[in-house]
């Protein structure tokens, strides 16, 4: 087992209380797994990712573990981290365009940050790595704002994968993409894991077409919950959560018109997390919901692979 | 979103403490002259007498009240300090609205303007105006530091506006056929209101120190008292060599004191107004 | 990079088109016979030299020839680098008693800005590291960069000068001395420097802590600064980042700050009698010496546009955007 | 209804208009009433600045946009233009001025057309229109935008639009920042809208969404119109090189992209076909730079087959910053 995350809870601090962002989440992800990680806003996706790295100063620990090849994450202590990141656990950020010191050369950047992490020269497998995403060696000699996006997009993807991370984890990197740009970062990402460049990845998305190409399995989150964790082709095709369930059918695919099927969206908003109702928190908008909903379901497998937390999931 | 606002103000200690000095002064200059029997310029004491039960502040070379010369001299710098200020943030919002709204030719023009006001050295240029002209109210001092201060409130507000200008509210606005002065007067300003508020909090400062240095070289006003003058006076009269420290020390902690408040306000300002930097 | 500075370039062409356009103006603008005025408060006693001045002021103002003929005029001996004859020091030609102040001023100035922001960006970053330090130091540098120059001069000169009496508080060097290159004049010539740049420095160096230290913050809030945290890079390293782009708005800030501080210099000039362009002014103010005070007007714009000019070139050499020349911003 | 005829978008950038860019260029279509067109394109493509135009946001360079015959830029009456054709834009929580209450902007519209209309008679129009995009006006009126979700305040816009009785809608990527479970019900709702009777001009860069709703398809490429037609045409029978590989590149909920033809092929495949544009007719090319291959379907020309897939490849990551202008 690459990750283990254990009943992790981590509350972001504002002025009305604590948002209770990550409410209690138990899942683990394998070696050589590609476990796409998909929610609407609010879902906690996003919390989960930067929990797994790095805090920010509004987020507080608020309980749980998560231990990385049998080893526990300090994730709480931001000292402590420092050792875990970029060796064994790594991030490729939504903002890659602007991840780079703007005053530094490139190759000079990265060779401060290996030099600061004690590696000791690394610039013939950078080199060697950009090659690989289809640059050349000479992007180490310019400065960001001499490359194009898709270009400081790619340093950063190579660089974050420098130290063949045990788990990287790809924030929201499609997002911003035309479909064309969507489908290489993607292959790249798959191709990361192919060349055993990582061991695992947790793609963050809200595109659950997009992460349905490239991942093996899909976890889906719900205010802050876990929904259900299946393989992507069983989540797509078989999906046991009624949240699930009506997301993946409101997607409009490329040959499905309005005059031919109408589809529907889910009504509803989600619940605020400054204070959760108790219970399963899609009850309010679930079509199934009936007294036993109150409670909280157990995130359960149901199949082999495949957990979901809904009572009348079986 | 209001009350989030309030509710940060009053726990910001910066804040609290500026406004509460920046009140005393006021407090003291408006109010203050009204409860002293004679005028400035008045002979009412012994000359040269060190500050005591009577002349708290003590006495000028000739005789004449120092604590009363600081009520009116705070008088004037406020009004130097508000007229000024406001002058200067007039112009730079008209300018810095306009250049960042429109764009294009304008924008390069107002931007030229703006820069090389911006590079004149303000004081120097104000210098040779009142030298000339013989500018000896306050109110002309204050119109001439405005004219001169606004550059860098107008570029800051340019930047401002530009980046509001590309929002998709003020296109809507648009759609609704709202006309542009009405755009940038409801739309535009309103969102940035904080900002203006800061900008000015800055200018209204620097007309203070301005004013003050213009006095000190001897270009104040000729009707009135005010802190700068006071140094001038100070200093032409050799307070300095006769040890007389209650005669220069007043006045210039009284800038200070104003203008240290007003940015330390600022910051305060800042910090609630600015998610990002306030302390959690 | 060539648009840049042509930029530059146009914009201190036209300043300077300004200044000139303004100091001839205003003189013309002025109520009454500008010569007569001058010429009554000239403290020169003979009658013969008085006709002399006034030949010469009527013919410098030119006021029987056309106006566009006048300022063409008024061009042409700027050129020449001719500013008149200074009244105060009848007949020294004002370009001689500037230049004989402007070694003193630049004696200020220089070493008073360049340590001031040296040390006052190093002092901000290190006081943005530490919350106590943050706290303690703020107050202090607001009160710094409030503080009116002569103020805070006079307050050295009472303090150090007058009561300590460690320093002397007029003029440049020792009245009993003459200029030489021996150690006793040097060495005077340091004691009398002293306190003027110390009060400049004070209040400059206020300032620049307190732009760095917001600087500082911001960028310790920029993606890339996250982006390097997230790997795991170390304090030290994100902090040396953040300081040398910090920088950057601090070499803006420098030109953006270049007037208020040469008007510091100039007031801290008048507290101490320091044979500056500040002591000039003020002589010329109390003469009425229209001519020297013009041109000390022109000397200091020109001075400060040189200042600002170098200064883009600095800005250049720091800010790599600017040279690859898709960051033309500016 | 609308027409486009050989309009044109110049930019001039730096300083004094040095350089220029050309962000469309001759560009031809037509909206008919009660009709969806979808413009599609990638960042880059001009759509936005093309949906721009239509609302009179940004000059048009070259050609003419017109509205029932007459150029719109001739209608001296901005109100009287905008009270026919409206818009609603991608960034629902940017079109809200935060520092006031959501309902301002229906406010605006009473302020600058129903100065005259009573309290009581606006509130209830302002239900109405509410109630017709499916909110319930008592949840949303009187809130500040940070308090309405992304959906919600997408359909107060598309409720503005409506109080107006306008003819034609630009949606300019309307949906692209709402969350899955919401999106389609937004999109149902222009469906509706059309149901209606109005024209709507649908801006995407979501093949899946322009098919979903529109009947007929613009794509866009560079500031050209690569090819346009019904949309089940388009989709079904691409003609250009681009849209095949646009359609091969659409992430599928139910086929892996290595389900099809391996990338290579596809797009070699697609370099093998014979140019649509030269292939056809001489008298099949009706319009400028483009052929009508079937009834409605006009494809442009290729541009040398490979060079056309090849361009794409490369394209594929350099550029994908998000379109601004």
């Amino acid at each position: 087992m690459a990750l283990k995350v254990t009943d992790l809870r981590v509350y972001y601090r504002t002025l009305r209380g604590e948002v209770k962002a990550l409410d209690g989440v138990t899942f683990s992800v394998a070696d050589g797994e590609i476990m796409g990680l998909a929610g609407e806003s609010g879902s906690g996706k996003s919390t989960l990712a930067k929990s797994l790295i790095r805090l920010d100063g509004r987020m507080r620990h608020a309980g749980g573990t998560v231990e990385l090849d049998g080893r526990e994450l300090p994730i709480a202590d931001d000292r402590a981290m420092d050792e875990f990141r970029f060796r064994e656990v790594s991030l490729i950020p939504q903002y890659s365009m602007s991840a780079l010191n703007p005053t530094r050369k490139i190759g000079k950047m990265v060779g401060e940050l290996l030099a600061a992490r004690g590696v000791p020269d690394g610039t013939a497998e950078l080199e060697r790595r950009l090659e690989l995403v289809g640059l050349s060696k000479d992007v180490l000699g310019r400065y960001p704002i001499e490359l194009s996006g898709g270009m400081k997009q790619r340093v950063v993807m190579v660089v974050s994968t420098l130290l063949d991370p045990s788990l990287l984890i790809a924030d929201e990197v499609t997002s911003a993409l035309d479909v064309s740009s969507q489908k290489a970062v993607a292959t790249t990402l798959l191709g990361f894991r192919d060349h055993g460049l990582v061991t695992s990845m947790m793609v963050v998305t809200h595109d659950i077409s997009l992460v349905y190409q490239i991942a093996d399995t899909i976890l889906v989150m719900y205010a802050g919950r876990l929904a259900e964790k299946a393989p992507a082709e069983v989540l797509v095709t078989a999906p046991r959560h009624p949240y699930t369930r009506q997301l993946v059918a409101a997607l409009p695919e490329v040959g499905v018109r309005y005059e031919d099927r109408r589809l529907t969206g889910i009504p509803g908003n989600p619940p605020s997390l400054l204070d959760p109702p108790g219970g399963c928190r899609f009850r309010d908008r679930c079509p199934l919901a009936f007294e036993q909903c109150a409670e909280q379901p157990p995130f359960a497998e149901v199949a082999p692979g495949h957990l979901v937390a809904c009572w009348k999931a079986e | 979103m209001r009350s989030e606002a309030l509710h940060f103000a009053l726990r910001n200690r910066k804040l609290v403490v500026g406004t509460v000095v920046i009140t005393v002064f006021l407090v003291a200059g408006v109010v203050g002259p009204m409860t002293i029997g004679h005028k400035p310029a008045d002979y009412v004491g012994p000359a040269m007498a060190p500050p005591s039960g009577e002349f708290w502040f003590g006495t000028t070379t000739f005789g004449q009240d120092v604590f009363a010369q600081f009520l009116y001299g705070l008088r004037s710098t406020f009004l130097v300090g508000v007229l000024g200020g406001v002058l200067a943030s007039v112009v730079g919002m008209v300018v810095g609205f306009v250049a960042g709204y429109r764009g294009g030719w304008v924008d390069e023009l107002l931007t030229m303007v703006t820069n090389i006001v911006l590079v004149l050295p303000a004081l120097v240029v104000l210098l040779i105006v009142n030298a000339y002209l013989g500018v000896r109210s306050v109110g002309v001092q204050a119109l001439f530091i405005g004219l001169t201060s606004w550059p860098w409130a107008a570029r800051a507000i340019r930047a401002q506006t530009f980046s509001l200008r590309s929002r998709d509210f003020v296109d809507l606005a648009r759609l609704s056929g709202v006309r542009t002065p009405k755009i940038i007067l409801r739309e535009i300003a309103p969102n940035m209101s904080s900002y203006l508020f800061l900008t000015f909090i800055l200018l209204f400062g620097s007309a203070i120190l301005i004013a003050a240095s213009l006095d000190f070289i001897g270009l104040g006003p000729t009707d009135s008292v005010s802190l700068g003058l006071m140094l001038n006076n100070a200093a032409r009269w050799s307070a300095l060599q006769l040890g007389m420290w209650w005669w220069f020390v007043p006045p210039g902690a009284g800038i200070t004191a104003i203008v240290g408040a007003l940015y330390v306000m600022n910051v305060g300002l800042d910090e609630v107004f600015n998610p990002k930097l306030r302390e959690m | 990079m060539r648009r840049y500075f042509g930029r530059k370039l146009l914009v201190y062409g036209l300043t300077f088109f300004v200044a000139v356009t303004v100091n001839w103006m205003i003189p013309r603008f002025m109520p009454g016979d500008p010569v007569q005025s001058m010429l009554s408060r000239a403290n020169v006693a003979q009658p013969a030299a008085v006709e002399a001045m006034r030949v010469h002021y009527t013919a410098m103002f030119g006021f029987d020839l056309p106006l566009w003929r006048q300022y063409l005029n008024f061009w042409g001996s700027l050129l020449r680098g001719d500013l008149g004859i200074s009244i105060w020091l009848f007949p020294t030609p004002v370009t001689d008693v500037i230049v004989r102040a402007v070694p003193y001023t630049l004696g200020l100035l220089i070493p008073s800005i360049l340590l001031s922001w040296v040390a006052g960006n190093r002092f901000g970053a290190f006081a943005a590291r530490r919350k106590w330090l943050d706290n303690t130091v703020l107050p202090l540098g607001y009160v710094l960069t409030a503080t009116p120059y002569m103020w805070l001069a006079i307050l050295l000169a009472w303090a150090l000068g007058i009561i300590a009496g460690i320093f002397p508080v007029a003029g440049a060097y020792g009245f009993d001395l003459q200029p030489s290159w021996s150690w006793e004049f040097v060495g005077s010539l340091a004691q009398h420097w002293f306190l003027p740049f110390a009060s400049l420095f004070l209040v400059a160096f206020g300032g620049w802590a307190i732009g760095m230290r917001n600087m500082i913050i911001y960028e310790l809030e920029a993606d890339y600064v996250n982006y390097l945290r997230a790997l795991g890079a170390p304090t030290r390293l994100v902090r040396r980042y953040a300081f040398r782009n910090a920088i950057l708005p601090q070499v803006t800030g420098l030109a953006l700050q270049l007037g208020v501080l040469v008007a510091g210099a100039l007031v801290t000039e008048i507290v101490f009698s320091y044979p500056g362009l500040g002591h000039l002014i003020l002589q010329a103010i109390q003469n009425q010496d229209f001519f020297l005070l013009q041109g000390t007007f022109l000397f200091i714009v020109i001075g400060v546009l040189i200042a600002n000019f170098v200064i883009d070139i600095a800005y250049v050499l720091v800010d790599p955007r600017t040279r690859t020349g898709m960051g033309e911003a500016a | 209804m609308l027409k486009l005829d050989g309009v044109s978008k110049v930019y001039r950038v730096g300083a004094f208009g040095g350089r220029a860019l050309t962000a469309v260029s001759g560009v031809g279509f037509e909206v008919g009433e009660g009709e969806v067109v979808s413009l599609i394109g990638e960042s880059g493509s001009g759509k936005s600045t093309i949906g721009r135009m239509v609302l009179r946001l940004t000059r048009v360079s070259g050609g003419t946009i017109t509205l029932d015959g007459k150029d719109i830029s001739s209608i001296r009456d901005r109100k009287e233009y905008y009270r026919q054709v409206q818009g609603v834009f991608q960034d629902p929580f940017s079109c809200f001025n935060p520092v006031f209450r959501a309902d301002r902007v229906f406010a605006m519209i009473k302020e600058q057309y129903f100065p005259g209309a009573g309290a009581r008679e606006w509130r209830k129009r302002v239900e109405d229109a509410l109630e017709s995009v499916r909110l319930d006006p008592g949840n949303v009126l009187g809130k500040y935008p940070h308090q309405l979700s992304g959906g919600q305040l997408q359909r107060m816009l598309i409720a503005r639009a409506v109080l107006l009785d306008i003819r034609l809608l630009v949606a300019d990527e309307i949906i692209s920042m709402l969350d899955a479970s919401t999106r389609i019900d937004v999109l149902n709702l222009l469906a509706d809208l059309r149901a209606r009777g109005l024209g709507i001009l649908f801006v995407t860069h979501d093949l899946s969404l322009g098919n979903y709703v529109s009947d007929r398809t613009v794509v866009l490429r560079d500031g050209k119109i690569a090819e346009m037609g019904p949309t089940p045409l388009v989709f079904g029978d691409p003609r250009h090189p681009y849209t095949r590989s646009l359609l091969a590149a659409v992430p599928r909920l139910h086929t892996k992209w290595t389900d099809l033809p391996a990338d290579g092929t596809a797009a070699d495949a697609a370099e093998d076909l014979p140019c649509a544009y030269h292939e056809a007719a001489q008298e099949s090319r009706t319009r400028p730079g483009l052929a009508e291959v079937a009834d409605g379907h006009f494809v442009a020309c290729s541009g040398g087959g490979k060079a056309a897939g090849a361009a794409l490849a490369k394209k594929t990551l350099a550029k994908n910053t998000k379109e601004t202008a």
